[in-house]
């Protein structure tokens, strides 16, 4: 079995590279990737505490968190879908109407 | 009932007339009544002045006859209790402290009482018939009644009053009047700006006093006289502060008195109504001071206090002789006839702060007999200076009043008379005078008999009063190591003979020789009222011989002493001898003093109008007759200046008579330090204010409003960062967690 | 035409029935007191009637009148306006039957200090221990006159100026917040009445303002409000430093505290009878900065006194006097009620602290002052200057300067009213405040001149009225303690009277025989002033005399109330203080 | 923070469904379930039939169909809504006054227990403003997104609005039901399942006018951001979760069939932190300080409130914030208080970070245009308030005084009541925007101008609302503002009350620094006057644009909510003795363990 603390460690792995990516990217979509990203280093914590703890809630966590996950994808893409029929583009960095 | 009870009435009646007459004066404004039997308030004002004088006179009356019957003592009536307090002393416990209004009847109070009501009586008669017969005060003389009573009420009130606090308070009330009576002209620039600058520069002198109150009330815990001249109290209190009292009291006196250096508002209020200057500004509200510096005698008399205080009295006699001889001197060039009284007011002020000056001395130095003469001289120079002085005033007013109106005469009957010219014509300039005293044979011997009381021609009012303060003077040189006091003792000597000069030239230069101008030549003495108090006071001068003869010196000088017709010939005798052959009071003839007596009495009879003559006299026009009183002196008059030609041109185109004419550049010195440095420093007070406290406020509302310019400015609109942002402070933290950790 | 006159006259008839009825109502409920007093027992509570009705008639006037149709609001001016005067007359004979004792016969001279007269209390927000705790002393009563007489008086002579609808029921509502801080004697009640009295004020400035009226509105509301949150948060922190008391906590409290004035000075007093230091030194030390920086604002002394001459210049007459009459007034008074009371060792660490803030603010006021060439401007820095006084006075740490000051707070609400008032008829009817702008006026309006001449003249501290009496107490009390410092309040006394006259001479003297008005006004519209301008002017007049020559009417009280002050709450500081002067 | 055994407790321990007692003890919530199920069922209901197979019977089936008029009336769903909130409201408020704490498990295996939800004062006194809070804007909502009656010749505008109402409502209350199972979660996974249901819901409604520009992008970046934040709170939940090996936010002793079951929860934990767990504690700071909009988390905040409709922007402003709150007390009051001597691990950083929020929010607010904005701004500076109140919990040194559990539930008290009564004027301010985006926009503060004019009374209730907002006695707001400082200076003061008693001394610097973090809210509210005064002086000084002079729309519902607002705004300032004995017991509970 793998030892936990290397599943973990892939974890963090992937949450700095989804945080990197949420604020370096402009595509909104890749950023939605790169959350997704997280969340995903998320439910690898979650097994990694599960198998170390022997515990079951940690499985049941991660369930909801892919449920989550996908749920979040879901809305975030309608969303970029509203943005895109308005401001028909889909670049973060472009839809700058609101500062200050 | 006793007089002491109505005697609140002296000073509450006029003050409750004042808004009776305002009222009505706002109300009937332009009435034909009103002004007719009204006289615009004068009416009312006068019967109140009426009703305060005879007050007054059963006041005096009691006083004197009980004093006589040798059952006198000092009156002191409490009226009310105004405010109570606690006061916190050194010692950690506390007393109660009432501040109430009392009077207090003694001497001094009631002659100066008997001067203000006396006199505040006649002027106000004197107004009726300057004031409202003039269509310059159309409509507004209730303004002027009404002011001019509640000035009667703040004399009343403060010669009265029984304690430092109702003095001042009633002495400030009098600086109101001041301003408000001067300013009566208020559409007049040089009247707005005299009279600011009487309130002003009396208002200087008043802080001081004021000062000097605060350390009385520090030092006794009161002000009442009671308290305050308690010898056991003053030799309780600190000497040094005690003194610096004194000092800054005396500063008060001098402001309100108009002497050095605080002088400079006196000839600068003659732009009052004529009877304001009258009153105010000669008979009564001037002699404030002196009689403030009169009430401190206790102080130097107290046994604690002897030998500490020779300073301040040197210091007030060395004022007023600084002014007299200062006043005396602008007065030679004064053209203005109002201005020449005003300086001849100033210089006779000054020599009742001499006089004071070694009476003070005297008597902390434990002379006091020598004090108690000095003193009753004083007072009765004061007595004398504001019976001729006012009246003075008032002939001075008859004529500018006839020129003003003799002038107004002509230019009505003269076709296409030029407007502007009205404003050329100066009716109280003496140069458009000479010759009047034909035309105005009562008022030219009123002036005549106050010209003489104040020079001090024998045997006139002045003379008895004025001797002894020259005398009391250079006693203090001679007998009492008073080496300074040498100054004032010349400088008064010397000032004798000036008066003599200034004022027998204004009277040439009104009333003899051939008039000057058109309009001196067309004068009539007609106008009602004018003439009443004239007489009246002429007859008061001249009778200064009687006063004499009472001894009403001594009387004001010693409480103890009172009036007695019977003694009056033996008394008058003493005087006689006493002025005439400097005997003192054992008997024996002082030639010192005897000296000094003959000299003052040759320099102010013979050698100042012997001058006067020369340089202004003259017969008048051929046809005119003056009265036989006065024709003497102008035939006199005429024949000196035939006989003996000064040139005086050196003098006249001297830089000292320039100097003179500048009155010595005090007002200049004052302007400038006004307009140069506090108007100046005031704006940039302004300014700091606005730039640089408000400016804070400001820059703190700029600056946050920078501020929030560039924190919104960090919110870029794009949501990368955003993430970013947040993930730094993520890492922030969590160093900061790490580093508590 | 006819249609809307017959509107506005069912309206005008319908609107006077009502107000009538409000104010009947109102005076029917505060004269059941009076006038069957045995009916009703204890009229403790007649304050809060003050308090109230004010406020709640203003807000039921300016709902009924706020809901008329356009166009017809401007006819309701009328009878809103004189609702609002007969209400605060109502106030006003209250007060004055309190005054005169013909009301629970109370003698104002005997209350010790801590005693409070109409002393009654509700329970409010019982979970934090706030109630309405309402009483008045020798220190408030004074004020609460002021107050009553002020308002009515503004109403009077700002009634034809101020012609909006709203203006007067602002008034009202004023009147009602002012009577409240003066009463309260629960700390959160005082600090909620204190922040109220803003809310009239600033609307008095925005509707009816000068020029800049909207800078000086929001500057005013905004510095004061910022001095007196740092005051609340030295109350909240003076209520935790209580000892949570198991009765309270029985009783629903949750902290166990109250934010009764009552208990809070029984504290200060037993600390101080002990000879201990209340709270210790430096958190007294503390306290007392917080909550005097509060009222300092308000005084407002220098250098805290920015706002002052921004918002009189800007607000309209009777905003000027009832802020200057009354306003003001509320610092001195938090000072005397609040920090002094409770902290009298602060006040004696801090005593040449207070005697720098007095005399800067009096002496540099006065030089600002002469600086001006705006008259309400200046009249506003000399109220700095004046208040300048009061600080004085409490410096001094004398029960003669104490009373003094308190004095000096009521007279300068006499007096500064009828100075803006002054200022006010002066730009209503010359249409410029620029001092030199115009000569002469005194011809072309004499009873503006008239009254002008008065004010100032009562304000410069003439004798026989009411600043004087003031003036002179506390500069004894200065001199007992500080000795020659006092000669810098008199030069002042001096400067006063200089920027006053000159003043006077540069507007409504001179002129040589015309009167030079303001540019661009014509001679035919110089008026004088109206008759209700009149009226207010006089009835200030003759307030200002009789205090100046009867202080006692008034004086006896705030003495009395000194002097308990100062037995009890400098009764441990006499040693710190002997060596003063 | 202590969680022992109280074996004399009231509490009622029940196991998820396993009776009907837990129906009755989270009636809100199904009630809010079934409006859900209601808004989904009922406008679809139709004519549709289903014919039973190799029959002709057709059995009505009612779900699609050609829908029924009554049924499918755009009205309908808004009706439900607001109806659905009430009762929830009302069933909240019922079981607040029953005052029994239940504790809702769920069973494992038989010997280990989660502890999911707790039923208690705290969370109902939540829920209460959860759902108020959301009914006003359904109510609002009314006005704000008009259905109108089914008709021929409705505008394209109508008809887009009509499309939307079930959508609105829907997610309306989804989120109300997210947020009232973040008030009553146990555990931190639970709490942010709730707060994820809530917020994916209100990403929606963020961006529900999806025709605009500004509103998709607010949207946008509203979801971009939160959903990171989420991420990485959710990063830290499971990290603790490998660190401590359950999620359980308090340590639990009960007997169950089975025996004695000990739940060691993170509190217990925490007393032997190491840096893992702060590490967890931080990222959880960033989820949750996002919700609050705590900076620099705040960023998308002024863009989503500006970006969406008034309404909705006014939860935001409320609900949204109150279950961030929820969270932030957790996880600092309950988890993260150490218990010996010495002051909590993120004093100095949360301290940094409330004085941050609320200045950074003020400054912001100060030049703000958009009165949305300022708003939002201004809604950050709140937060920092609540934050410093916080923080000063954690100053509470232990072991020093006496009664520290009062000190600590006077803080949430004065949270608490703080966020109930900021519906009032929060949500009133922006249901004053809301009438004004009816008449042609909100978005310039010159829209404001003339307000006074055109509409007295709701120019009235808006300055009411900036007052309260700024902290002008005697309005709701200062008297929560007043409670906040009042519970910072309880914690500073500490003991030194009770020394008092003998007549003793305490120094000034005695107090503990938090002190200063009151004398920051307060300088912090008169710097805020300042944008709330302008906001009173351009509707009562400035004249109105030259276009928007006719008076403002009758829109009964929405001004029905302003009204119920500016009531509540007063009411609660001058009467507010029974909500803050409310909030009292329910912080009580809050920190009630048994």
């Amino acid at each position: 079995m793998i030892d936990p603390s290397w599943v973990a460690g892939l974890g963090v792995f992937l949450f700095c590279i989804g945080l990197w990516g949420a604020f370096t990217r402009k595509n909104a979509i890749i950023v939605l990737m790169s959350i997704e990203l997280i969340l995903n280093a998320v439910n690898l914590n979650f097994i990694a505490g599960a198998a170390q703890h022997g515990d079951a809630t940690g499985w049941v966590y991660t369930a909801f968190a892919i449920a989550i996950a996908a749920a979040e994808v879901a809305i975030g893409l309608a969303i970029f879908l509203a943005m895109y029929s308005q401001h028909e583009t889909i670049s973060l960095d472009e839809v700058k109407l609101l500062k200050h | 009932m006793e007089a002491s009870e109505l005697a609140i009435l002296i000073p509450v009646l006029p003050i409750l007339a004042m808004p009776v007459i305002l009222f009505l004066g706002q109300l009937f404004n332009g009435n034909a009544k009103w002004k007719g039997f009204w006289k615009e308030g004068g009416t009312i004002a006068t019967a109140v002045m009426a009703i305060v004088f005879l007050l007054s006179l059963w006041l005096i009356v009691g006083h004197v006859s009980a004093f006589s019957e040798g059952n006198g003592d000092d009156v002191v009536t409490d009226v009310g209790n105004w405010v109570s307090y606690q006061l916190f002393t050194e010692h950690g416990d506390m007393k109660v402290q009432e501040l109430g209004f009392g009077m207090q009847l003694d001497h001094v109070s009631v002659m100066l009482l008997f001067v203000a009501s006396f006199l505040c009586l006649l002027i106000c008669i004197f107004s009726l018939g300057y004031m409202n017969t003039d269509e310059v005060n159309e409509n507004r003389n209730h303004r002027f009644y009404g002011e001019f009573v509640l000035f009667c009420a703040g004399m009343f009130g403060m010669v009265l009053a029984d304690n430092f606090l109702w003095l001042f308070i009633f002495w400030e009330i009098m600086g109101l009047c001041s301003y408000l009576l001067i300013g009566f002209y208020y559409e007049r620039p040089s009247a707005s700006y005299a009279a600011k600058k009487a309130f002003l520069t009396t208002r200087v002198g008043d802080i001081f006093l004021f000062v000097g109150l605060l350390i009385m009330h520090a030092e006794f815990g009161s002000w009442d006289f009671a308290v305050v001249f308690n010898a056991a109290n003053i030799g309780a209190a600190d000497a040094g502060l005690i003194k610096a009292m004194l000092l800054l009291m005396f500063i008060g006196a001098v402001g309100k008195s108009a002497q050095f250096p605080l002088h400079v508002w006196l000839p600068d209020a003659m732009e009052g109504p004529t009877p304001v200057s009258a009153l105010i500004h000669a008979a009564t509200m001037v002699n404030a001071g002196l009689y403030l510096v009169a009430r401190m005698f206790p102080f130097f008399a107290a046994p604690a206090m002897a030998g500490e205080l020779g300073d301040v009295a040197l210091l007030i006699a060395m004022i007023g002789g600084i002014t007299a001889f200062m006043a005396a001197a602008i007065a030679f060039v004064q053209k203005d006839i109002k201005k020449v009284l005003a300086y001849s007011t100033m210089s006779q002020l000054a020599y009742i702060f001499t006089g004071l000056g070694a009476a003070l001395w005297f008597v902390n130095n434990g002379h006091d007999e020598l004090a108690f003469f000095a003193f009753g001289a004083s007072m009765f120079h004061l007595f004398n200076h504001a019976m001729a002085k006012g009246m003075l005033f008032m002939a001075s007013g008859s004529v500018i009043h006839e020129m003003h109106h003799a002038h107004h005469h002509l230019e009505q009957s003269e076709d296409g008379h030029d407007e502007d010219d009205d404003h050329h014509f100066d009716a109280q300039d003496m140069d458009n005078m000479g010759g009047l005293a034909s035309r105005m044979p009562i008022t030219a011997i009123a002036m005549a008999a106050g010209s003489a009381s104040i020079i001090g021609i024998p045997l006139i009012g002045g003379f008895w009063s004025k001797e002894g303060i020259v005398g009391s003077a250079w006693k203090a040189v001679m007998y009492d190591g008073g080496g300074l006091f040498i100054i004032p003792a010349i400088l008064v000597l010397l000032t004798a003979g000036m008066t003599g000069f200034y004022m027998s030239r204004m009277w040439f230069m009104t009333f003899a020789g051939k008039p000057k101008t058109e309009v001196a030549a067309n004068v009539e003495e007609t106008t009602p009222f004018i003439p009443i108090p004239l007489v009246t006071l002429t007859f008061m001068t001249l009778g200064g011989i009687l006063f004499a003869g009472l001894n009403f010196a001594g009387w004001l000088g010693e409480n103890s002493t009172h009036l007695s017709l019977s003694h009056a010939p033996s008394h008058l005798w003493h005087e006689i001898t006493h002025a005439f052959l400097a005997l003192g009071s054992d008997g024996q003839m002082d030639p010192f003093i005897l000296i000094i007596t003959w000299t003052t009495i040759l320099l102010s009879m013979v050698i100042g109008p012997f001058y006067a003559m020369s340089l202004y006299g003259g017969k008048l026009a051929k046809g005119q007759k003056a009265h036989w009183s006065i024709a003497w002196i102008i035939t006199l008059s005429g024949r000196i200046h035939s006989t003996y030609k000064f040139d005086n041109s050196i003098w006249a185109e001297s830089g000292l008579s320039t100097a003179l004419r500048n009155r010595l550049y005090f007002d200049q010195w004052y302007d400038s330090l006004m307009l140069k440095i506090v108007v100046p420093f005031s704006y940039a007070a302004a300014w700091f204010d606005r730039r640089i406290i408000d400016g804070v406020i400001k820059g703190i509302e700029t600056g946050s409003q920078e501020a929030s310019r560039n924190i919104r400015s960090l919110t870029t609109g794009s949501a990368r960062d955003y993430i970013m942002m947040a993930a730094l402070g993520t890492l922030a933290l969590f160093l900061l967690i790490w580093g508590v950790a | 035409m006819s249609e809307n006159s017959s509107k506005k006259a069912i309206f005008e008839r319908e609107f006077s029935i009502v107000a009538t009825l409000v104010v009947g109502a109102g005076a029917l409920l505060l004269s059941f007191p009076l006038f069957f007093e045995e009916a009703v027992g204890e009229i403790d509570w007649i304050t809060i009637p003050m308090v109230a009705f004010p406020i709640l008639a203003s807000i039921i006037l300016l709902a009924l009148a706020s809901q008329q149709p356009r166009g017809m609001k401007e006819n309701m001016a009328f009878p809103v306006k004189a609702a609002s005067l007969g209400f605060s007359l109502f106030i006003l004979a209250i007060s004055s039957a309190l005054f005169f004792g013909w009301l629970g016969s109370i003698d104002w001279t005997t209350l010790k200090i801590n005693e409070y007269n109409m002393n009654h209390e509700y329970t409010w927000i019982n979970s934090l221990g706030i109630s309405w705790h309402v009483g008045l002393d020798g220190l408030s009563f004074p004020m609460l006159w002021l107050t009553t007489l002020i308002i009515p008086i503004t109403m009077i002579t700002t009634w034809e100026e101020n012609s909006g609808w709203y203006h007067h029921p602002l008034l009202l509502l004023m009147e009602g917040a002012l009577i409240g801080v003066f009463v309260a004697l629960d700390l959160f009640m005082f600090y909620v009445f204190w922040e109220l009295t803003l809310i009239p004020m600033f609307f008095l400035i925005l509707k009816w303002g000068g020029k800049d009226r909207r800078y000086a509105a929001q500057k005013f509301f905004l510095y004061t409000f910022t001095a007196s949150v740092i005051m609340l948060l030295g109350i909240v922190t003076l209520y935790f430093l209580q000892d949570p008391s198991q009765y309270l906590i029985d009783r629903g409290v949750l902290t166990g505290r109250t934010f009764s004035m009552i208990d809070m000075t029984n504290n200060a007093q037993m600390a101080a009878n002990d000879g201990s230091v209340w709270l210790g030194e430096s958190m007294q030390n503390a306290l007392f900065l917080m909550l005097m920086l509060g009222f300092l604002v308000k005084l407002p002394a220098v250098p805290f006194h920015t706002w002052l001459p921004d918002a009189h210049v800007q607000a309209p007459t009777s905003g000027s006097m009832v802020l200057a009459g009354v306003m003001l007034k509320m610092g001195a008074y938090g000072m005397f009620r609040l920090p002094l009371t409770l902290f009298p060792h602060a006040l004696a660490e801090y005593q040449y602290l207070l005697l720098a803030i007095g005399m800067i603010s009096l002496v540099y006021g006065s030089i600002v002052c002469l600086g001006q060439t705006n008259l309400k401007r200046m009249v506003a820095y000399s109220s700095v200057s004046h208040m300048g006084i009061v600080i004085l006075g409490i410096a001094s740490m004398q029960p003669l300067g104490f009373a003094g000051a308190i004095f000096m707070m009521f007279a300068h609400g006499i007096i500064s009213p009828m100075l803006f008032s002054v200022c006010g008829s002066f730009k209503h009817h010359y249409h410029t405040l620029e001092i030199g702008s115009t000569r002469g006026l005194a011809k072309a309006s004499p009873f503006l001149g008239g009254y002008m001449m008065f004010s100032w003249m009562a304000s410069l501290g003439l004798p026989l009225l009411a600043g004087f009496v003031a003036e002179i107490t506390v500069l004894v009390a200065v001199w007992m303690t500080f000795g020659w410092w006092v000669l810098l309040p008199a030069l002042v006394l001096v400067i006063t009277a200089g920027y006053y006259l000159w003043s006077m001479q540069r507007t409504i003297f001179e002129g040589s025989g015309d009167v030079v008005l303001p540019e661009g006004m014509a001679a035919e519209d110089a008026r004088d002033l109206s008759p209700w301008e009149n009226i207010g002017n006089l009835l200030m007049a003759l307030l200002i005399v009789l205090f100046g020559v009867l202080p006692w009417i008034i004086w006896d009280m705030m003495s009395a109330y000194a002097n308990a002050h100062f037995y009890f709450n400098m009764g441990g500081l006499l040693n710190l203080v002997a060596g003063g002067a | 923070m202590t969680s022992h055994v109280d074996e004399g407790s009231q509490a009622v321990w029940q196991q998820l469904f396993s009776d009907s007692q837990t129906l009755s003890a989270l009636m809100p919530e199904f009630v809010m379930l079934m409006g859900i199920i209601a808004l989904i069922v009922v406008p679809n209901l139709g004519k549709a039939m289903i014919r039973l197979p190799l029959t002709k019977i057709r059995i009505p089936w009612f779900f699609g169909g050609q829908r029924f008029k009554t049924t499918s009336d755009p009205r309908i769903p808004a009706i439900i809504s607001i109806a659905t909130l009430l009762i929830a409201t009302i069933l909240a408020l019922a079981s607040l006054m029953g005052n029994a704490t239940r504790w809702i498990l769920y069973s494992g295996e038989s010997t280990e227990m989660i502890v999911l939800l707790k039923v208690d004062g705290f969370a109902r006194v939540f829920e209460i403003l959860f759902f108020g809070a959301l009914m006003l804007a359904a109510v609002a909502t009314v006005s704000r997104m008009p259905a109108s009656k089914p008709s021929k010749n409705l505008s394209v505008k109508a008809l887009i609005n009509n499309r939307r109402q079930v959508d609105f409502h829907i997610l309306l209350l989804m989120s109300g039901l997210g947020m009232a199972i973040v008030a009553l979660a146990q555990d931190l996974f639970m709490l942010f399942l709730g707060l994820e249901l809530a917020s994916l819901a209100i990403y929606v409604l963020v961006a529900f006018h999806k025709e605009s520009k500004a509103g998709t992008e607010g949207g946008v970046k509203y979801f971009i951001v939160g959903a990171t934040a989420s991420a990485i709170g959710l990063y830290g939940m499971s990290l603790l979760y490998i660190w401590h090996g359950n999620l359980q936010i308090s340590s639990h002793v009960f007997s169950a069939d089975s025996g004695v079951i000990v739940i060691q929860g993170l509190d217990r934990a925490f007393e032997n932190a190491d840096s893992l767990a702060y590490i967890a504690l931080g990222m959880m700071l960033v989820g949750f300080g996002f919700k609050v909009s705590a900076v620099p988390f705040h960023f998308a905040a002024p863009d989503a409130y500006s970006g969406a409709s008034s309404p909705i922007a006014g939860v935001l402003a409320t609900a949204s914030k109150a279950m961030g709150f929820i969270g932030l007390m957790r996880v600092l009051l309950l988890i993260s208080l150490p218990e010996g001597d010495g002051s909590a691990a993120w004093l100095i950083c949360l301290a940094t970070l409330s004085v941050i929020t609320m200045t950074w929010g003020n400054l912001a607010a100060l030049g703000s245009d958009n009165p949305k904005r300022m708003l939002a701004y201004s809604s950050v500076a709140h937060a920092g308030y609540m934050m410093a109140a916080l923080t000063a919990v954690g100053a509470w040194r232990w072991g020093h005084i006496s009664a520290p559990e009062e000190a600590a539930t006077w803080v949430v008290t004065a949270i608490m009541f703080h966020l109930v009564v900021l519906v009032t004027f929060k949500l009133g301010a922006f249901l004053v925007l809301a009438l004004l985006e009816l008449d042609g926009g909100a978005s310039r503060s010159g829209s404001l101008s003339g307000l006074a004019r055109r509409d007295p009374v709701i120019a009235a209730s808006m300055f009411i609302f900036m007052m309260a907002l700024a902290g002008v006695p005697p309005l709701a707001g200062f008297m929560s503002k007043f409670m906040l400082i009042a519970g910072i200076v309880n914690v500073a003061a500490g003991d030194a009350g009770s020394l008092m008693s003998s007549g003793g001394i305490t120094a000034f610097w005695d107090l503990h620094w938090v002190w200063w973090l009151a004398l920051a809210v307060f300088i912090n509210s008169a710097i805020s006057l300042f944008y709330y005064l302008r906001i009173g002086v351009i509707m009562f000084f400035e004249e109105a644009e030259s276009d928007r002079r006719k008076p403002l729309p009758r829109a009964w519902f929405l001004r029905l909510a302003i009204w119920s607002c500016a009531l509540g705004t007063f009411a609660f300032g001058v009467a507010g003795d029974h909500l803050i004995i409310l909030c009292n017991n329910a912080a009580e509970s809050f920190f009630a363990l048994s």
